[in-house]
């Protein structure tokens, strides 16, 4: 049996920067042996323990879909040890993931609604797996209308451009991306995410959200998914906490008595009522 | 013999923290006059001996040097002016209490050399490399990974 | 289930017998402490001692441990898993409290889902022989209270009972039959059974010190936000004693060690008495201050435990109480949490 | 001793009544038999169960530092105006007389926010050396006249006398008189017999560097790094220890005997100039290391070098803040 703890080698094969602060980038890792591939079998929303050698772990939202076959991405912002050690790697270099970690999106309970994204920055990241798994030509239709809106504080703090592009021309898609505040170039729509979603106003009716963010922006975004008529059963978002093991064993993830490394991190609002406060 | 051998061929790694304005000016000109010393040293340069925490001293001994040579300028020509007395209290203190646990002395040795002493800086590090060697590896304090 | 009757001068006889062939951890006194040691020529085990300082959990879950190697490739690190090895072992005299306490370590590293390879090689590979309290040791043991016993063969694979005039030497498992060989031949009568049973009604009964571990999970299920929490932690030193004593205490961290072309990736006891153990690189910490951290230890203990495994994850040992620096008495918070 | 208790009650309700501190750190007696625990005292109702007798242990001033600190953090998003003071009353021995002046040194709090009640000390017991007295049988009760300790434990009742198990650092005492104080309670204390204070580190000094080497390693083999004895230590408030940092790490966390090493010798080494002989680490750490071995050296290596004892007095500054010219170097190394 796999032990948990050992990580799949791999390789990082492209690193893309994705904001102009240079504080955000894509690692694209390929897995050394084929056959882990299958083994690191995972779903939109979980997440993986990248593994930096000499320096540590750090437990990331895994970017890209399974639709997408032969790599795995991640989505990276430089803040501690492992992260900036990450950031200072080359394509090429071998390092190390662990996973896939944690529930994931209730994919089978989305199958058949409407699905609303709501992202803010950073935390888009899973978000992006779970589009791109439902936009998939053998997905698609079993998902209904999929509305995205999607903010940053400026157009330069934007990640995944070109896909951003992709998806606009697409007419199976409502994509609504949004900054804080423009520059000159920026031709988009202006506003902070709640205020967008007000606008947007998507419909209540067989549908769910699933929100990601900054702690501010879900804080006045639920307010009104409330007004427009959205169940807390049918909000659904991820949790963050310090985490080492991500197998339930390290003591230090838990809220009440649900360790958000295995029993999350992913929870709708119904269910996070139940838990207590501690996060 | 092969144990005999390894010995003889054994050359001690010492850590040299050294001030900017004086030691490693000094060092520089036993450069510039060519004059020899043992090639044992690593030099690290700290703008004055004042900013050395002594858990340098320590931590150089953990990951495996096996001596710590720490010069300033002499006391009076601090480029910060009184940078190096206050580290002399430091040093008097680290050393006795290194010593007084058992790390032998002569592995940490506190020293003033000047930007114009290209020679005693020469001298110093011979000294320290001797001294160095006759105590053999340091293996006290030395952290193994593995 | 085999039974056998051995001299009470024979028990450090065939603990060093064992020793000679086998690795055998039991309790040693080492200056003013007893603390479980793997015996070596010069160790002289140590059976007329109360309870030992350490709690014998390190057997299982040490310290530190390696969780695999690496080195540097000129394309990187490469890591080569530590080999799990743990040969045959023999944990000698454990307290019964603190053999309960690897059933419930067993219910955390030993999941469906997750398996702890380190701990679980280990754990099967050693054989618990109990020393069962005929009396008990320290006015301040509770084991009653959460599901122990002071005779107990909970965790145990062989239960060593003082009879008196003799030890009862009862192989509860094969993994302990294995063993028998080591205990002689007398074979244990009826008489011995029935004094046994005497010995561990009394020791129970003995045990004066009681503490409502039941009584409390529902009022913990509902008073998380009880301005009680902040009532005990004020002379905490949020060192990790109590923590580090606890046969229970399972938290870790996991870290990396490098050194030019080599390094190891550890794991090492954690605590959630530190404020480091739940900051976020963001600076962020849920568990902002002495309070919440305190809740947590007794919340984990007797309510997520609870929830999860259905077990109290405290065995009534004392360590904590006894070594606590500042007297912060686990006793006293949960009867005062029962009585709010 | 003679008992205080009473006047320490009756100074902690008034001062409370008279709203002079807001909190008094003081002494309660503890939930096992013969010990003494820290406490907190807001209220008068709670001042009664204020004590102070020889089983007080802990240095408070620990306490005082983090009292301050977390008002301190709590006011800083209170606008200027709306701040409010704080005062910390202190039940003070000598030597935690001795660490708040350390602490007002190093500028960590006003004098104004703190209000040392000054207790008279004839030495504490030490929970270890009693063990050891009784052959580590449990107490089960017990009380303290006249010098001795009237003990019921385990294994029968037993008589101990005072001076046989304090503790050592008590025995040579030379502050056991509170240095400051804003009241006093109780006649002074008789001056305890510091003459031979360094005879231990004395004999010590003359063992080989074999000998010191082995009994170091030894010392801290024993540590489990349960970080007891610095967060008991009142010197040792450090926001983030060295230990903890992670950019670089210092110190290894795990319980490689180098890093044990390491780190005690750090800590021990950050005391020069600012370890006042409590105590207190020695009497939290659960598995008895012998720190004071350490820590009286460096006292004695601050009065031999620079005259000065930590926190002896409020102009005397700590050591290593300062220097002389005139300071001894015949360390410096001379080809």
């Amino acid at each position: 049996m796999q032990n948990p703890y050992i990580p799949y080698p791999v390789e990082v094969t492209k690193i893309i920067t994705e904001v102009d602060t240079k504080d955000i980038k894509t690692f694209r890792l390929k897995f050394v042996n084929p056959e882990d591939e299958e083994k690191f079998k995972y779903i939109p929303g979980q997440f993986g323990e990248l593994s930096i050698y000499g320096k540590g772990e750090s437990p990331i939202g895994i970017a890209s879909s399974p639709t997408q076959r032969g790599y795995i991405e991640f989505t990276v912002q430089k803040a501690g040890v492992v992260t900036s050690a990450l950031h200072e790697m080359e394509e090429g270099t071998l390092m190390g993931v662990r996973g896939p970690m944690g529930n994931s999106w209730p994919i089978k309970f989305l199958e058949g609604k409407n699905i609303v994204i709501v992202g803010g920055g950073f935390a888009f990241t899973t978000l992006r797996s779970l589009i791109n798994y439902m936009i998939h030509e053998n997905n698609r239709k079993r998902f209904g209308k999929i509305t995205v809106i999607y903010g940053a504080r400026n157009p330069g703090l934007l990640i995944y451009k070109d896909e951003l592009i992709e998806w606009q021309k697409r007419d199976d898609l409502n994509i609504n991306v949004t900054v804080d505040k423009g520059d000159a170039t920026w031709k988009g729509r202006e506003g902070f995410v709640p205020t967008v979603c007000k606008e947007v106003a998507p419909s209540a009716e067989n549908a769910v959200t699933v929100i990601c963010g900054p702690p501010i922006m879900i804080r006045f975004t639920l307010p009104v998914f409330f007004d427009l008529g959205f169940k807390k059963e049918n909000i659904i978002t991820s949790l963050e906490m310090r985490m080492k093991c991500g197998i339930g064993k390290c003591g230090r993830c838990n809220v009440g008595s649900k360790y958000v490394c295995k029993d999350g991190p992913v929870f709708s609002l119904a269910e996070l009522d139940k838990l207590t406060k501690e996060y | 013999m092969a144990e005999n051998l390894a010995k003889e061929s054994w050359e001690p790694k010492i850590v040299a923290i050294v001030c900017n304005w004086c030691t490693y000016a000094g060092a520089d000109l036993a450069g510039i006059s060519r004059i020899q010393y043992p090639p044992n040293v690593r030099i690290i340069r700290v703008p004055c001996t004042g900013r050395i925490n002594p858990f340098y001293i320590v931590k150089a001994l953990q990951g495996g040097a096996d001596g710590v040579l720490v010069s300033g300028c002499h006391p009076g020509e601090c480029h910060y002016i009184t940078g190096n007395l206050v580290a002399r209290r430091k040093f008097a203190t680290l050393k006795r209490f290194l010593n007084y646990i058992g790390l032998e002395g002569d592995r940490t040795m506190f020293t003033w050399v000047s930007a114009s002493e290209g020679d005693r800086f020469a001298q110093v590090i011979r000294g320290v490399t001797a001294k160095v060697k006759a105590l053999g590896p340091a293996k006290k304090m030395l952290k193994k990974i593995g | 289930m085999e039974k056998r009757l051995i001299k009470k001068d024979a028990l450090v006889g065939i603990a060093k017998k064992m020793a000679e062939e086998l690795t055998v951890w039991a309790p040693v006194k080492k200056e003013d402490n007893v603390l479980f040691t793997p015996l070596t020529k010069d160790a002289e085990p140590f059976f007329a001692y109360l309870n030992s300082k350490n709690a014998p959990k390190q057997v299982f879950f040490p310290h530190t441990e390696t969780l695999m190697k690496y080195t540097r490739t000129p394309k990187g690190m490469v890591f080569s898993a530590e080999e799990n090895k743990a040969g045959k072992t023999v944990l000698f005299g454990v307290r019964p409290c603190d053999a309960h306490s690897f059933v419930l370590l067993d219910m955390l590293f030993d999941q469906e889902k997750y398996k702890d390879q380190y701990y679980i090689t280990k754990r099967n590979n050693t054989t618990v022989i109990t020393l069962a309290c005929a009396e008990p040791p320290y006015a301040t043991c509770f084991c009653t209270s959460v599901d122990g016993e002071p005779v107990s063969a909970d965790g145990a694979d062989i239960v060593l009972t003082d009879i008196g005039s003799e030890y009862l030497a009862e192989f509860i498992t094969p993994k302990g039959e294995k063993l028998a060989k080591y205990f002689g031949e007398t074979k244990a009568d009826a008489v011995a059974e029935t004094k046994k049973k005497e010995i561990a009604e009394k020791a129970k009964k003995a045990i004066k010190s009681k503490i409502p571990a039941h009584e409390v999970k529902p009022i913990l299920d509902n008073n998380f936000e009880h301005p009680f929490w902040a009532t005990i932690h004020g002379k905490c030193l949020a060192c990790g004693t109590c923590t580090y004593m606890c046969p229970t205490c399972h938290c870790f961290d996991i870290s990396d060690e490098a050194k030019a072309s080599d390094g190891v990736r550890i794991r090492s006891w954690d605590s959630c008495m530190f404020p480091l153990f739940t900051k976020e690189t963001s600076g962020h910490n849920p568990r902002i201050s002495q309070k919440e951290r305190w809740r947590q230890r007794v919340m984990h203990k007797f309510k997520y435990y609870v929830d999860n495994f259905n077990a109290i994850a405290c065995v009534g040992c004392g360590r904590c109480v006894m070594s606590c620096p500042v007297n912060i008495d686990i006793r006293k918070i949960i009867e005062d949490i029962s009585k709010l | 001793m003679e008992n205080i208790d009473t006047k320490l009650r009756e100074v902690a309700k008034r001062l409370l009544l008279e709203k002079k501190v807001d909190v008094i750190i003081g002494y309660e007696k503890g939930t096992l038999p013969m010990t003494a625990t820290p406490c907190f005292v807001s209220t008068e109702a709670e001042a009664d169960k204020l004590v102070f007798n020889d089983l007080c242990t802990q240095n408070l001033a620990k306490f005082v530092h983090d009292l301050i600190t977390n008002h301190k953090n709590s006011q800083k998003r209170v606008k200027p105006e709306d701040r409010k003071k704080k005062i910390i009353g202190v039940v003070a021995r000598g030597c935690t007389t001795r660490s708040l002046i350390i602490h007002l040194q190093e500028r960590q709090y006003g004098r104004d926010e703190v209000y040392i009640i000054g207790v008279p000390c004839e030495g504490y017991v030490d929970r270890k050396n009693l063990a050891k007295s009784l052959q580590q049988a449990e107490i089960l009760d017990g009380t303290i006249e006249g010098g001795q300790l009237k003990i019921k434990t385990a294994a029968g009742d037993k008589t101990v006398a005072f001076k046989d198990v304090i503790a050592p650092n008590c025995v040579v005492c030379r502050f056991n008189n509170p240095i400051i104080s804003d009241i006093m309670i109780g006649s002074p204390a008789p001056a305890m017999n510091p003459d031979n204070e360094y005879s231990k580190i004395n004999e010590f000094e003359k063992k080989s560097i074999e000998e010191r080497w082995a009994y170091f390693t030894k010392e801290m083999e024993k540590c489990i790094r349960c970080n007891a004895c610095r967060q008991a230590c009142p010197s040792c408030y450090c926001p983030t220890c060295f230990v903890e940092q992670s950019q670089p790490q210092w110190v290894g966390i795990g319980e490689d005997k180098t890093d044990t090493q390491v780190f005690q010798c750090m800590r021990l080494y950050h005391m020069v100039g600012r370890c006042v002989d409590c105590g207190s680490c020695i009497s939290v750490c659960p598995m008895g290391v012998d720190l004071r071995n350490y820590l009286k050296k460096i006292d004695k290596d601050c009065v031999e070098l620079f005259g000065s004892r930590a926190g002896s007095s409020m102009e005397d500054m700590p050591p290593l803040g300062k220097y002389s010219e005139q300071d001894k170097e015949d360390f410096i190394f001379n080809p």
